[in-house]
């Protein structure tokens, strides 16, 4: 149970990639989610991310299982902020590792985007006009045909 | 009547001034649950926009309550 | 002309992933070629990468130039090891930034497969055993049903 | 006769025993070129398994040669 990470600082994601290093793996491919300057047409100076940690981490480590079950991965690890973000933080990282290449891009894309749906992390954006909001992404099964961004 | 702790994330977080509480319920269900605390905080979200966990396990709205539980209501989710 | 480069000593990747930051990409795709420690069954003790710079650098930023007319991301950086060496060691480093992370994760996979058919690199790998052979992966359009590792 | 410049990589620059050399030739194209070094150095790749590359260019075999030209026969890659 500590492949999955729910951080309140930087995570030190190069010790995560050499965590992951392993002589019969080849193919290392990493999913970085940054903040973005706009959403949805509206300036963002910031966000606060909320996790309930708990059920993010046990969540999350079935995400990796399922990952490594479905495409036979070696390994993944998943660090997720928390706290305060500005424009250009890294809000989410994510490292897969396997012997080919193939398996490697798939099994990231898959733990993206499952994180995205199931955790249990909340981002309240604050506008540079001052406002703040809650924003959903996505929820679950029923609403599972969001628009994958 | 069944003392619970009920803890709240996000928008029910704020809309209920307190991120967790203890509590007697009469409620049957997770569904009835909701539906009297709703009424209580005035929370906006309908429950078809929440998923509902009890000690860290996501469960069903139909689920009982047990003495002792931590019921968390989920709102619409956007980590990444 | 600086997005790809060939290195022979380790590249500081941290820094050209800082270098594809802006405000309003929210997607970051890397992808890393590790040496293995197997190949086909034989024990490999380290390798040597040799590469045609010149025309390993111009085709490297035609790839990069395709994949972003094709996908729309934001920019890409490649940089390929040549000389020798060790398993685990990084041969290929490639990040790709992009506005959403469907176009990140495509363009990233793009780029890689393309480099492995189409720059002109070669690797000697050397076997436990003692002996060593050039191995060949893929060669352009006449071999383009190789399959992908 | 066409003064030109030759450069070998991988099993070639090998099997010629040199990475470049300079050199004039009355061959009409690359793949005449190719022929022509291929029995002075016995190269064992046949140009069905090359690529070839003129002045850091892809090009056809039946290209002819200018003089100053810089040649580079291209073995089945191997990056990544």
């Amino acid at each position: 149970m500590s492949r999955v990470s729910i951080a309140a600082a930087p995570a030190d994601t190069d010790a995560l990639r050499r965590a992951l290093q392993r002589p019969g793996c080849g193919g290392f491919c990493a999913f970085e989610g940054w903040v973005r300057e706009t959403n949805e047409g509206r300036a963002v100076s910031g966000l606060d991310y909320e996790a309930y940690t708990e059920l993010a981490l046990a969540e999350g480590e079935r995400i990796i299982d399922e990952a490594i079950a479905r495409y036979g991965v070696a390994d993944a690890r998943c660090v997720h902020r928390v706290g305060h973000l500005a424009v250009g933080d890294t809000a989410v990282w994510i490292g897969v590792v396997s012997p080919h290449r193939d398996e490697a891009f798939r099994a990231c894309r898959y733990i993206i985007d499952q994180i995205k749906q199931r955790l249990p992390i909340w981002k309240k954006e604050h506008y540079l006009e001052g406002e703040s909001s809650w924003v959903a992404c996505a929820h679950g099964p029923a609403h599972e045909h969001h628009h994958p961004d | 009547m069944t003392a619970i702790t009920v803890e709240y994330y996000a928008q029910l977080r704020e809309q209920a001034g307190r991120g967790r509480e203890n509590l007697s319920t009469a409620a049957a269900s997770l569904a009835e649950l909701y539906a009297e605390l709703r009424q209580r905080h005035g929370f906006t979200l309908d429950s078809a926009q929440l998923r509902v966990a009890v000690n860290a396990q996501f469960r069903e709205w139909a689920q009982p309550l047990a003495e002792g539980d931590v019921v968390v209501f989920i709102p619409p989710v956007a980590g990444g």
